[in-house]
């Protein structure tokens, strides 16, 4: 083959020059991560998921490792919207990343404010949603756990975003149907899914015999979750395969982000992965695309769902 | 909030040599320049297990000391406990064993710039990097005076040639195996008085970090403390490394403790909150 | 102390010299596991799911290791009800086991005769109710999924089984409130409940680009699954703090079974920790006496559920 | 339906010997009294990783040969291939390291009573079981002729003292590298008919395990042969390992390869079924 490899990708009406994404607050504010790379090598950087209101997050202890990953409850701690649109967001585009935009709300009221003020900010492609943070006060108030509070947060932020920037869904998996959520959040005009975010776990300290965390609860992430990662992602794609969905969920290497893209990932944000190695999404961009590369593919887009394809292609 | 340290780079470093002393580990990397970086307080992030282990997170180890050697070049040490399943499996790592390390991390003790009567509180291996830390007093003609403490004798971690910097050393263990019966904070009140102590800088478990806390309160020192919290990255992105810290403006906020510190004033932790959120925190 | 620690434990009205059972599936039909030890050693055998009819399962590849766990998608092969009561219920019962049999239906009716089969057997001590096995043909018919069909499945059980034979349902973590299934089974009837099934997860062969297991999706077991099952069991018995729980979902260790029972099991079930070492079952059962002891309990049942006491104790 | 192997053993085995040769590691194990009970066509499941790691499934290999060696006891050699992490792990392992194995496993290939021409056939490291084989076989006063294929030289593996008991070798290399060019199934019909072959035994990859039940079929003959199938436990607990095979009562069945065999008569098999259960088998 002649032509270069082309790796970009979109995400509704943004294009991207690469597939890898940062996972929602498992990057910083992006600062702290750029002195092991140029965030501009990366197809954007997600932002932890903003509230409207200073946040400080949950007690510690907030994080317990376990077999192949960790549970976290870090509660949404952030500075708060007014603060990170005059500090973080800034900061990103002087570097020239590109931002996608977690907001996280309380009340669907919350959603259509954080998304009426992020959509004008400079340096932002694109809002990704977190209606799935299972380390809010009230695990009821999970909005991706129930078709009618996803519905409704989805349909705040669409009435106040253009359709020129793509709002993401990001679900949970922590549901009967994930198909049955993502088909809502779509007629409820999400662009896509992102998918997908923690399990709900628990880990118990035998020395104290209480539950480890100081929440109790916390949500599990890592490579232990990837199988249901894939498996969520190969299940919305094959329900609606027109629909642009990030894959995440315990990607440590080129070899994983593959299976994420086969099964319908048209980016890949890069987690839990990044405790471990900084340079985890550069690592894995590299690998990803040496690998497609070495499959014969010509676009990372022809990749995308290939896994699919009829039994006998 | 915090500047980040911009320095910190990730390097795969040989274990140049790996030595029980106590109930520790010394081990010695050959890290390259990066080692004239170093100052004391900092720490490294490793990667432990290898590459199929189910152990996704790095571990947090003071550096002992760093230096350019004129034969290995730049070299960290480290004084590991074998604790759990990471810490152990780096104290199991054989010689010429390849390390993932990212250093130096976090933020240093503040060194004072006129000579002052410093005290230096360590527990168990919070000895590690208050020696580094000695030297560079002393280099400012600082009086530098120890107390290390620990459960028991083979705990404490003292060094011959660690203890050419102090002016003088006193050690305290729970069941009197070694120096004086009792817990370090027993000792200190008499020792300010006495050696007429201007700063105080400790390392060690949170209980003592606090205990030296409530003395140099009492006394109105400065007291500059490395803490350990738990963390997942050390630079920065996961926020699991919080404590509740007040700053400048009266304000307490959780701050993380891998790149505001692991050096903080101890007066400014709310200590001792574990498990709740002080309600006077506010915002991030 | 100078009284023995009572080791003993109690389903509903069947009582069991220790709380170490086989997760169903995992131990092949008993045979297999004797030859490493007694099997009376063990509280009980949990039997491999059983149908009405044989039935040779799944194609293969039926198995997929995963980072800290694997998928399986066996698909219930077994001998049928008939010669499961001819020959593995009759074995079981000479070595002087205590057996737990499960049961899968693929219609009400099914589990309604399978209960009324198994009840009478000899060495028969109880019948886990598998209502939520990922691999059957419809994944619409995991009767775990949904409060009506698990409620239909246990009342057609216990109409057939008296009050002398413990019903325990196997309930599914993939669901979006686990407790509310647990109220329904016990309305239903059920004695308790067991928790955990396999999660469904899927692993995509990056060198085929297709699903690496023949079914496409598999269950998810293993180590990687216990924070995950031991927030389960913590939210069941939090809710339901009378209903014997069995608990399982990656417990390789006393250590890990001490997170079970402290977070309210009654009993504990080791399955994929058996294909990595044949005797984890007993080693277990060693491992977590000792670390009752070392803690101070007299009882076994002084443990179960400790990690809920109030928060001075 | 399978009778159950009932001496198997778990067993901590150590590292005597860890040598590389040509593609594969020749690995001997001490592991006491055990080798006695060994027959060829026994395989071995071990425990890879170590204790933190995130693999939780036994891995598979047969055995090469196992012996009672008057230095160093009852000894098991494994030829491994390093093929993903488990594989590599245990190619990796240092001398003298403890191994968690389980031995020995599945049935055994069947030596007839009479003298008979036997062919054995090997694919790349499914020769390892075939020279214990033909010992076996020779002591019986079989006439033994061998045939082994691979893609390439280094990975036929045929060590001098293993041609002692066979009475001709053939190798074949899908490069030519070593031997005939091309695969075994294209010299084994001219040997058959040349050395009034009996019985045909064979271990190697499943499509070359399939190629030769076609042959052994055309020309009549007895056909054992020792497959390969995704194991979980290796011990008849996980039901992972199955294969389609037909009974004497004409039925097929899904069979765990672990236990009822790994030693299995090539025409019961239906083969080249992967990924759908063929319509004719059924129950369990
Ligand atoms: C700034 C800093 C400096 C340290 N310096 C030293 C040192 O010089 N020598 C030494 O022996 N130890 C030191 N520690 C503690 C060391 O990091 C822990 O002993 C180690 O992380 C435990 O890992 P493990 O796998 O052995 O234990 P596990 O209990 O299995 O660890 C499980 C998880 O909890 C985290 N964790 C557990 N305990 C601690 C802890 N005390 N601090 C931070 N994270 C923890 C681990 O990172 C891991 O993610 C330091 C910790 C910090 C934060
Ligand atoms: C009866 C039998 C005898 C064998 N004898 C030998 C031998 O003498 N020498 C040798 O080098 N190899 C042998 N193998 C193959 C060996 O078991 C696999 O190479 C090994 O399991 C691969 O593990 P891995 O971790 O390296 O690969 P991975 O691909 O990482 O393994 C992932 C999982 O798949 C399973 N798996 C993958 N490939 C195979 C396979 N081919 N067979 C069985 N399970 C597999 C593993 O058990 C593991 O659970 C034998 C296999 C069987 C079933
Ligand atoms: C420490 C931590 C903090 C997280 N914070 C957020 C968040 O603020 N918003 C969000 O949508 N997801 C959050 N997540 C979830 C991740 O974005 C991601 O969905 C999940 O961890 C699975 O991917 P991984 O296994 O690669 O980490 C967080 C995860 C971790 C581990
Ligand atoms: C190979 C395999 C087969 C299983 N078969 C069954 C089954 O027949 N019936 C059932 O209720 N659960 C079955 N399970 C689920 C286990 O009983 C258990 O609930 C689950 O694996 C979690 O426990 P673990 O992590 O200890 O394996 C099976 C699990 C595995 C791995
Ligand atoms: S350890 Fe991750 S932010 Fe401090
Ligand atoms: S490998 Fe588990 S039954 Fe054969």
């Amino acid at each position: 083959m002649s032509l270069p490899f082309n790796y970009s990708t979109s995400l509704g009406t943004t294009t991207l020059p690469n597939p890898i994404l940062t996972a929602s607050g498992c990057a910083g504010s992006g600062k702290e991560l750029a002195q092991f790379f140029p965030l501009t090598e990366l197809g954007a950087i997600v932002t932890k998921s903003i509230m409207l209101k200073p946040r400080s997050g949950r007690a510690t202890p907030r994080m317990a490792e376990t077999p192949s990953g960790m549970l976290n409850a870090i509660g949404l701690q952030g500075p708060g919207l007014d603060l990170f649109i005059e500090n973080d967001l800034p900061w990103l585009a002087d570097q020239g990343a590109r931002t996608i935009v977690s907001i996280a709300g309380e009340t669907v009221e919350d959603y259509a404010v954080l998304a009426r003020r992020i959509r004008t900010q400079p340096g932002v492609v694109g809002i990704e949603v977190n209606i799935s943070c299972p380390n809010v006060e009230n695990r009821g108030l999970v909005f991706a756990c129930h078709p009618d509070t996803a519905r409704a947060a989805m349909e705040a932020v669409r009435r106040n975003v253009g359709g020129d920037m793509p709002i993401i869904a990001k679900l949970s998996p922590d549901v009967t149907d994930i198909v049955q959520i993502a088909r809502t959040v779509v007629d409820a005009g999400a662009d896509g899914v992102a998918l997908i975010n923690t399990l709900l776990g628990m880990v118990i300290d035998t020395r104290t015999m209480r539950p480890r965390l100081a929440q109790k609860t916390g949500g599990l992430s890592g490579p232990a979750i990837r199988p249901v990662a894939v498996r969520a992602v190969y299940q919305v794609r094959e329900a609606l395969p027109n629909l642009p969905i990030v894959g995440m969920g315990g990607i440590t290497s080129g070899q994983d982000a593959l299976e994420f893209v086969l099964a319908g990932a048209q980016a890949i944000s890069i987690g839990t992965s990044t405790f471990g190695d900084p340079q985890a999404a550069t690592r894995i961009k590299s690998e990803l695309e040496t690998l497609l590369i070495e499959r014969g593919f010509s676009s990372f887009s022809d990749a995308v769902g290939y896994a699919h394809r009829a039994e006998n292609v | 909030m915090s500047s980040i340290n911009k320095r910190a780079q990730q390097i795969m470093a040989e274990i140049i040599s790996n030595k029980k002393v106590g109930a520790y580990h010394h081990i010695t990397l050959s890290v390259g320049e990066i080692a004239q970086l170093i100052r004391p307080g900092n720490f490294v992030a490793i990667a432990v297990g290898g590459a199929d282990s189910r152990m996704v997170l790095r571990r947090a180890f003071a550096i002992y000391k760093a230096s350019m050697d004129p034969l290995d070049g730049g070299i960290v040490e480290l004084v590991v406990a074998p604790h759990g399943s990471g810490s152990t499996w780096l104290c199991n790592a054989p010689l010429h064993s390849k390390i993932d390390m990212i250093l130096p991390l976090g933020k240093a003790f503040g060194i004072p710039v006129e000579p002052v009567n410093a005290l230096l509180v360590g527990g168990g291996y919070g000895s590690a990097p208050l020696f580094g830390l000695a030297e560079a007093l002393k280099a400012k003609q600082c009086n530098v005076d120890m107390v290390l403490g620990a459960s028991t004798a083979s705990k404490i971690y003292a060094p011959q040639e660690g203890k050419r910097s102090t002016n003088s050393m006193i050690f305290t263990t729970d069941d009197g195996s070694l120096g004086i019966e009792g817990m370090v904070s027993s000792v200190i009140p008499e020792l300010i008085e006495k050696n007429k102590i201007e700063i105080i800088y400790s390392c060690g478990p949170m209980a003592m970090l606090e205990a030296v806390t409530k003395i140099s309160v009492e006394f109105g020192l400065q007291h500059q403390c490395a803490v350990e919290e738990s963390m997942a990255c050390g630079i920065g992105v996961c926020m699991t490394c919080v404590l509740p810290v007040r700053g400048e403006d009266g304000v307490a906020r959780m701050l993380r403790t891998c790149i505001d510190g692991p050096v903080m004033e101890g007066s400014d932790i709310l200590w001792n909150t574990g498990r709740t959120v002080p309600s006077e925190v506010w915002g991030a």
